[in-house]
């Protein structure tokens, strides 16, 4: 009996972040109604602002497994997009501008990772550094490049095609199965779970860290690579502050989507998935809730107490008697 | 007969659903060395950990010296006279020796303005080492500094300096080498001659039983029988621990040394710093080597070189086809595992299922065309070690970190067998483990050797060298002193001899 | 380790650094500090970056990552500008009102972060995420999401950063505090233990909880301080920083944080802060002498690659002195 | 059970969020309702349009405005409208300027009027997009009226006879700061790069990012010169402030940053932003002793041709396409000058008060009465 109820405590709590979803999914539904605005419109329009966070983090998520983590990524998407753009414009080849997005996100990413590794210096630190680079030198291109316009972009039909959301869900889809199946069903995820519980007993268990960490930076370059190339076609242009929110959001996304940020055993690859969508749907739902632009604080205050309940709910039964760090 | 300094009545312990204590009731006298025995996860920590204020007891009560005994911290039991010496490491690294040992009683040196006073904080501890016999650890060192035992010797100052009514020693004997046991046991003797009690709880019957006046066995968090020093038998205290006869062999039955011709794996001059000084090793299939001396003497470094871990400054370790062991990575492919000395941090993931550590050497044997992981033959693999090894667990879901010790090593064993390993190298693998789980360990050991296995065996434990090895190296300050094959002759004494 | 190699080893950075910025300037016919007034400027950057890397390192040092401390400076500062205004009305005293009025609701802001990390017991990077978001919601809510400038915009303000005496004065009075809180005391000889030896220093009745919420105090009481001077220096607070745009502060302190650990080494690290926080400023008044060339976007630049550089150095120390060693030798033979 | 208990907090919380939904229904939505997208929720001049619309012309009309926060970037912009579209708006007026292209694309797609109020399209920009059909037009300084505003300024201080200064290039390379700072050097009788005129100057500024000193020649000097707002701000001012610069020229938000600290240090100062009550201080007890500014209702005429078009009058310019009006600056350079404008533009009295702004909203208004009422001064 005892067991019993442990077990479907277990299981409430690890399907939570569903659940949360699902209610915040009503919900919103419910407002939009409620007050009379066209579903349909708003439904994009969330499904546009979540899908690049959900890229990005869902990329971030092996990062985060491995128990790392990575503040750079909303630059990264950035300057991989602000590169893109400049591919483009000189050469008007479109494969090209794709490959030149992913080619320079992922080796962005991986430059963090083997610049730590190679000095033996925590790739956080890196990552912080990264940080600060990638934003000034792509504001230096952008702002060069962008003259009277205040930015740059590439001509509009280019993308105009695909700024619809089943090819939008179809990319989301595929990439969310492609990390999945790497997550889930190959060793690369289950190694880097351990890593990420334990990196000492890893080591001893034959796992080269490198080599996980540079498989994880990597997927988390293509997310970005991902998450930039739906940012043009969202909007076909960059400008300085383009993408700037997403660093911090990961964060949120993947512990609002059930998952320590210290990664490890408990790693989830649909935490950011959910936690994306669910972050972006609570502060739509207290924005329409709230109406007034005075209550931006005010929305950001409840999302935030919102944020801390979750956590502490689904790190119910992790608790010991130390101070958690 | 005196009246008790201690009782216990009735104490029950819960941790979640797991039942650490039922109803034991105990009485400990002045001038006793009481020894507390029994299986991992017997409860013998618990009971002696909530006599000393570091957990709390759901029911039962205490009493100590007559009066109800509710200690708030191991700090307040210990101003009030239990002390207790813990298992694990109870002292802190970043911080001096002096700070250690007057950790959260720095009100004695506060002067004004709240501003303690650490040169009288240092001679005070100067002090505190000299009274246990101890005068080249200084107050002001820094505790990083020391090397493991000395640590222990800091915390075996920091109670003494007390003088405990009631001295509680948990397993700290494994931790300490021949001269540091002899320091704890003179210190247990003389508090009891002063009329004082010591709890001193151990794994090793033939420690307790050598040193201990009265004897207490503990089995599933039940007390199950008190012997007096007339009383001591090790069979039978043996059977109240486990419960049962033990069934068969405890050791080889064998008395001869055998091993096939062909090696498995050669470390050729080895060097590192102090610890390995051109140690040189040959194992064959089918052989049990052990490795023997005193904790410091870099036996513990060398299983980490041949596997790897630890990169050699001159030598190498490689196959006997040439092929080198330069990392962990090269020396799993040569189908060698590790079973290290420190279990919790070194050998297992804490976090992660019974079925995640299992699976994670094994992932090459089951995963379809060498990369897909599918859960139904994931957990055929896991399930087979489980059964195998009878691993005790609700399933294999449950988290490492739940098991007992012996659970946990079994675990680490099906690791490193599941996955096919020829050789494996086991730092300590049955310290912390009890007799039942021992016994197992030992007879799967007979078995791996007779599949033609290697097995690199070190220890702390003589008996448990000379019943298993077929050949014992015995270490001392890095070099290999003395090579013994295995005989009836061979015993303790011999060991010891080339050991220090 | 010798006097004289303390001695040494605390000041050879802040020297080194020193020169060859002089050097720099001098080359292109200018000062690092070129009058009274860039003087004063550079003590107070100083005094800025030396208590931000001090708040930080506090909880870092425990390996409780707080992302809160930018939103606490700017909110308690924003809070103090109010009360303070309302009470003197930018008149006589009010820098000085400000002052404590920020540094008592940087403390309680710093009460309430500890509070919500121990009462929620989950990891502190997580609750300060969501203690940061709250605070630059109230922060926005207060001001409108607008600047506050009339507030901090008054004679006693200005005359505070005017000088360098104030800022001299408040360096020295948290030098010494924090030497004395986190080295002599009781609460101080705690934190030590609990930061290497968690468990053991809880299992032998450290109390872990006030402890932890101390140091959340402290760390508020300095952001407070932190965000007095920023006001005062910069004349307003930006009360628009929603969505985690207060977090850089924290990441300005990093090199201070690891230059100052590294000087702490020979000395005390609360006097390696100084020193490091002594040597950010002065790039900081070389990066003043050349604004004209120099973007904010190179700035950026040159100060990440500082960091990665100095942590290189740091991380590889043996390495390098191995490396230099045997090539020594080579050399020798 | 602990857990429970939270569990059926976080429920409550759901119902009482779903039945908030339900009451919180606007009880009387008004006729027409227009979105705002704003960049800047803090200047004084954005400070001043708000509550002139929200304050003036909501009680006035039967209109309600929404505004967005600070919108970062041209994703927020797009999402914005989305939102502003699915809300019901009819109309968007743009004070926001990441992207304009995709904002006017945006718009068009969802068939709502579209304006826009501060910092105009250029020309080329403008050109692409006047045939768009919901482009209800755009009303602002042009360029060549931004450059002018600079010459001005720079006119002044050079017959006060100044030798050097120091120039705040706000948000450059944003174009309305770009052309008021080449106008500032053409002002002061200065050349940039070696030339005078507007093209070359601009098109040298943009590619420089800024404006270098180096490259600025004459009689004037330009000793020290910082732009943007940011961690290194303090640090550039304080830097500015130790040459002693004659004066400070800005073209733009100085009065919102440096007035304290000019103020403190006696240099005089120039800044092209708008009529307010912060401003009056600076003007009459600073050290502010030019400040180029438009009116807080100078958003007026924006309004009615959203209003108009709307209603169903969309109006076109001569060949048809979405109107460009351009508004010029007016300058005050001391307390009374300041007062003849903030006092004739303020709260419930502004220059375009619903009387003026009447005459350019209704069925039968046409392009020349909106250019005439616009281009007036």
């Amino acid at each position: 009996m005892e067991a019993g109820s442990e077990k479907t405590k277990q299981l409430l709590i690890t399907l939570l972040p569903v659940l949360a979803l699902a209610v915040l999914f009503i919900l919103f539904c419910t407002f939009v109604k409620a007050k009379g605005y066209r579903l349909d419109i708003y439904l994009k329009t969330i499904f546009n602002q979540g899908v690049v966070l959900a890229v990005v983090a869902t990329g971030a998520i092996f990062i985060y497994t491995l128990g790392s983590f990575d503040i750079s990524l909303g630059a990264a998407t950035l300057f991989a997009a602000t590169v893109g753009v400049l591919t483009y414009n000189a050469t008007e080849n479109f494969p090209l501008m794709i490959l030149a997005i992913f080619g320079t996100a992922v080796a962005c990413s991986l430059f963090s990772s083997i610049l730590a590794s190679a000095f033996h210096i925590p790739a956080f630190v890196t990552t912080v550094a990264m940080l600060s680079v990638l934003s000034a030198v792509s504001a230096q291109i952008i702002t060069t490049k962008g003259g009277a316009l205040g930015g740059i972009g590439i001509p509009k039909t280019l993308v105009k095609p695909l700024d619809n959301p089943p090819f939008k869900i179809t990319l989301l889809a595929i990439f969310f199965l492609v990390c999945f199946f790497v997550f889930q069903l190959t060793k690369i995820g289950r190694r880097q779970k351990f890593i990420g519980g334990n990196p000492v007993c890893a080591r001893l268990t034959g796992i080269p860290y490198n080599k996980y960490a540079i498989i994880a930076f990597t997927m988390a370059g293509i997310g970005v690579g991902l998450g930039a190339f739906l940012t043009l076609v969202y909007t076909p242009s960059v400008t300085t502050t383009t993408a700037s929110g997403i660093g911090m959001n990961i964060f949120v996304a993947i512990v609002f989507g059930g998952m320590p940020i210290s990664g490890g055993a408990r790693s989830r690859i649909h935490a950011a998935l959910i936690g994306g969508f669910s972050y972006i749907l609570l502060n739509n739902i207290l924005e329409l809730a709230l109406e007034g632009s005075s209550a931006y604080g005010i929305t950001q205050i409840v999302s935030a107490v919102f944020f801390l309940a979750v956590v502490c709910v689904t790190s119910m039964n992790y608790r010991t008697d130390l101070l958690p760090r | 007969m005196k009246e008790p300094i201690l009782q216990l009545k009735h104490i029950c312990k819960q941790f979640g659903s797991v039942i650490a204590l039922q109803d034991v009731s105990m009485d400990v006298y002045p001038g006793e060395i009481r020894g507390l025995i029994g299986e991992n996860g017997s409860g013998k920590s618990t009971i002696s950990s909530i006599a000393a204020g570091m957990q709390k007891a759901n029911s039962g009560e205490m009493n100590f010296k007559g009066q109800p005994w509710k200690p708030v911290s191991m700090i307040d039991a210990l101003d009030h006279g239990v002390g207790m010496i813990v298992q694990e490491s109870g002292t802190i690294a970043g911080i001096s020796v002096a700070e250690n040992i007057f950790l959260g009683e720095l009100d004695a040196f506060r002067g004004k303005a709240g501003i303690i006073n650490r040169g009288e904080m240092n001679r005070q501890a100067d002090r505190a080492m000299q009274a246990i016999g101890v005068s080249h650890v200084k107050g002001a060192m820094p505790l990083a500094s020391l090397d493991f035992q000395t640590r222990k010797l800091v915390e075996i100052a920091k109670v003494n300096m007390k003088h405990p009514d009631i001295l509680v020693i948990d397993e700290t004997s494994t931790a300490l080498s021949h001269d540091g046991r002899e320091i704890m046991y003179d210190l247990m003797r003389k508090y009891a001659e002063e009329g004082h009690a010591v709890i001193f709880i151990s794994h090793d019957l033939d420690e307790i039983m050598e040193v201990c006046d009265t004897l207490t066995v503990l089995r599933d968090g039940i007390l199950i029988r008190t012997f007096s020093k007339e009383e001591f038998d090790e069979d039978e205290i043996r059977t109240s621990m486990i419960g049962r006869e033990l069934q068969g062999d405890y050791y080889r039955s064998d008395t001869c040394a055998s091993r096939q011709e062909e090696e498995a794996l050669i470390g050729e001059h080895l060097c590192l710093g102090e610890e390995l000084k051109d140690v040189s090793i040959t194992l064959h299939k089918g052989e049990i080597v052990g490795v023997g001396g005193l904790s410091s003497c870099g036996m513990h470094t060398l299983g980490k070189v041949l596997f790897g871990a630890v990169r050699p400054e001159t030598g190498s370790v490689h196959t006997p086809d040439g092929r080198e062991i330069r990392n962990e990575e090269t020396a799993i492919a040569e189908g060698i595992g590790y079973v290290s000395k420190d279990r919790d941090i070194e050998s297992l993931c804490l976090s992660a299922s019974i079925r995640d550590n299992i699976a994670i050497a094994g992932m090459d044997k089951y995963a379809l065309g060498g990369f897909l992981i599918t859960s139904g033959q994931e957990k055929k693999y896991v399930n087979r070690q489980v059964k195998e090894l009878s691993i005790k667990c609700a399933s294999a879901q449950q988290l490492t970190s739940q098991l007992s010790g012996g659970n946990k090593q079994k675990v680490v064993f099906g690791k490193w067998i599941g996955c096919g390993s020829e050789i494996l190298l086991l730092d300590c693998p049955t310290r912390g483990v009890d007799i039942g789980v021992k016994q197992a360990m030992y007879q799967l050991m007979i078995g791996l050797k007779k599949e033609g296995k290697s097995i690199l065996l070190i220890s702390e434990e003589m008996s448990e060298l000379i019943g298993m090895s077929d050949r014992i190296m015995v270490m001392k300050d890095g070099k290999v002193t003395k090579e013994l094959e295995r005989s009836t002759e061979l015993t303790d004494a011999v060991m010891i001899r080339y050991m220090i | 380790m010798s006097i004289r190699r303390k001695v040494i080893g605390t000041l050879a950075i802040p020297v080194i650094v020193g020169v060859i910025l002089e050097a720099i300037c001098l080359a292109h016919g200018q000062n690092v500090i070129t009058n009274m007034k860039s003087f004063n400027n550079f003590v107070v950057y100083t005094a800025i970056v030396m208590i931000t890397t001090m708040a930080l390192s506090i909880n870092l040092n425990s390996g409780r990552f707080d992302f809160s401390l930018g939103s606490m400076a700017a909110l308690s500062a924003v809070i103090g500008a109010k009360i303070s205004y309302a009470l003197l009305g930018g008149g006589s005293g009010s820098a000085y009102l400000m002052l404590a009025i920020t540094i008592a609701s940087g403390a309680l802001l710093g009460l309430a972060s500890g509070c919500v990390y121990v009462i929620l017991r989950i990891p502190p990077i997580i609750t300060s995420l969501g203690v940061t978001l709250i605070y630059e919601g109230v922060l926005y809510t207060i001001t409108g999401g607008k600047y506050v400038m009339t507030e901090v915009q008054n004679v006693s303000m200005s005359g505070f950063v005017g000088t360098w005496i104030h800022a001299a004065v408040l360096i020295l009075l948290i030098v010494v505090f924090v030497i004395f809180l986190f080295d002599h005391t009781r609460f101080g000889y705690n934190y030590n233990a609990l930061r290497s030896g968690q468990k053991v220093a809880v299992n032998t009745g450290i109390r872990e909880v006030p402890n932890a919420v101390g140091c959340y105090v402290v760390c508020g009481a300095l952001m407070g301080i932190v965000g007095f001077l920023n006001a005062a220096r910069n004349t307003n607070i930006n009360g628009g920083q929603l969505n985690f745009g207060s977090i850089a502060i924290m990441f300005t302190a990093f090199l201070p944080m690891f230059i100052g650990s590294y000087i702490g080494r020979f000395s005390n690290d609360k006097l390696g802060y100084l020193l490091a926080a002594v040597c950010m400023s002065l790039l900081n008044s070389t990066f003043a002498v050349f604004s004209n060339s120099i973007t904010a976007s190179v700035q950026s630049i040159i100060n990440a690659v500082l960091l990665v550089v100095f942590l290189i150095y740091l991380n590889n120390e043996d390495l390098l002195t191995r490396l230099f060693v045997t090539r020594g030798k080579q050399a020798g033979a | 059970m602990k857990n429970n208990r939270l569990f059926k907090a976080i429920m409550i919380g759901g119902v009482l969020a779903g039945a908030m939904a339900f009451t919180s229904v606007q009880a009387a939505a008004a006729d027409l309702k227009i979105g705002v997208l704003v960049a800047d929720v803090s200047g004084e001049e954005a400070q001043g349009f708000r509550a002139y619309y929200e304050n003036y012309i909501a009680d006035n009309y039967d209109v309600e405005f929404v505004y967005t926060d600070a919108l970062e970037d041209a994703a927020g912009e797009k999402a914005a409208i989305e939102k502003f579209v699915s809300q019901g708006c009819q109309a968007i007026i743009s004070l926001s300027s990441s992207d304009r292209a995709t904002q006017l694309d945006t718009c068009e797609e969802y068939g709502v009027y579209y304006a826009i109020a501060s910092g105009v399209l250029d020309d080329e920009l403008f050109e692409a997009y006047k045939g768009y059909e919901y482009f209800a037009g755009q009303v602002g300084p042009s360029n060549a009226t931004e450059f002018e505003a600079g010459v001005k300024m720079g006119e002044f201080f050079k017959e006060q006879g100044v030798t050097s200064v120091a120039m705040y290039g706000a948000f450059i390379p944003n174009p309305m700061h770009v052309f008021r700072a080449a106008g500032v050097i053409a002002g002061l009788g200065d050349t940039y790069g070696g030339t005078n005129d507007m093209g070359g100057m601009i098109g040298q500024i943009f590619a420089d990012q800024k404006v270098d000193p180096a490259k600025v020649e004459g009689d004037v000097e330009l000793c020290a010169y910082l732009q943007g707002y940011g961690d290194t701000t303090t640090d550039e001012i304080n830097a500015v402030v130790a040459k002693e610069p004659e004066a400070f020229l800005s073209v733009g938000m100085a009065t919102t940053f440096f007035t304290q600290i000019l103020n403190e240090a006696g240099i005089p100062f120039a800044d092209i932003d708008s009529f307010t009550e912060a401003n009056g201080a600076a003007i009459k007890e600073g050290q502010l002793v030019y400040l180029a500014g438009k009116y807080s209702s100078s958003i007026g005429p924006v309004f009615a041709l959203i209003k108009n078009a709307v209603d169903g009058n969309v109006i076109r310019d001569e060949e048809g396409n979405a109107p460009s009006f351009s508004q010029g600056y007016l300058v005050a350079t001391d307390g009374a000058s300041f007062d003849e404008y903030y006092v004739a533009d303020n709260g419930d009295t502004p220059i375009y008060d619903k009387e003026t702004l009447d005459t350019i909203i209704g069925e039968d208004v046409t392009y020349d009465d909106v250019k005439a009422l616009v281009e007036a001064n």
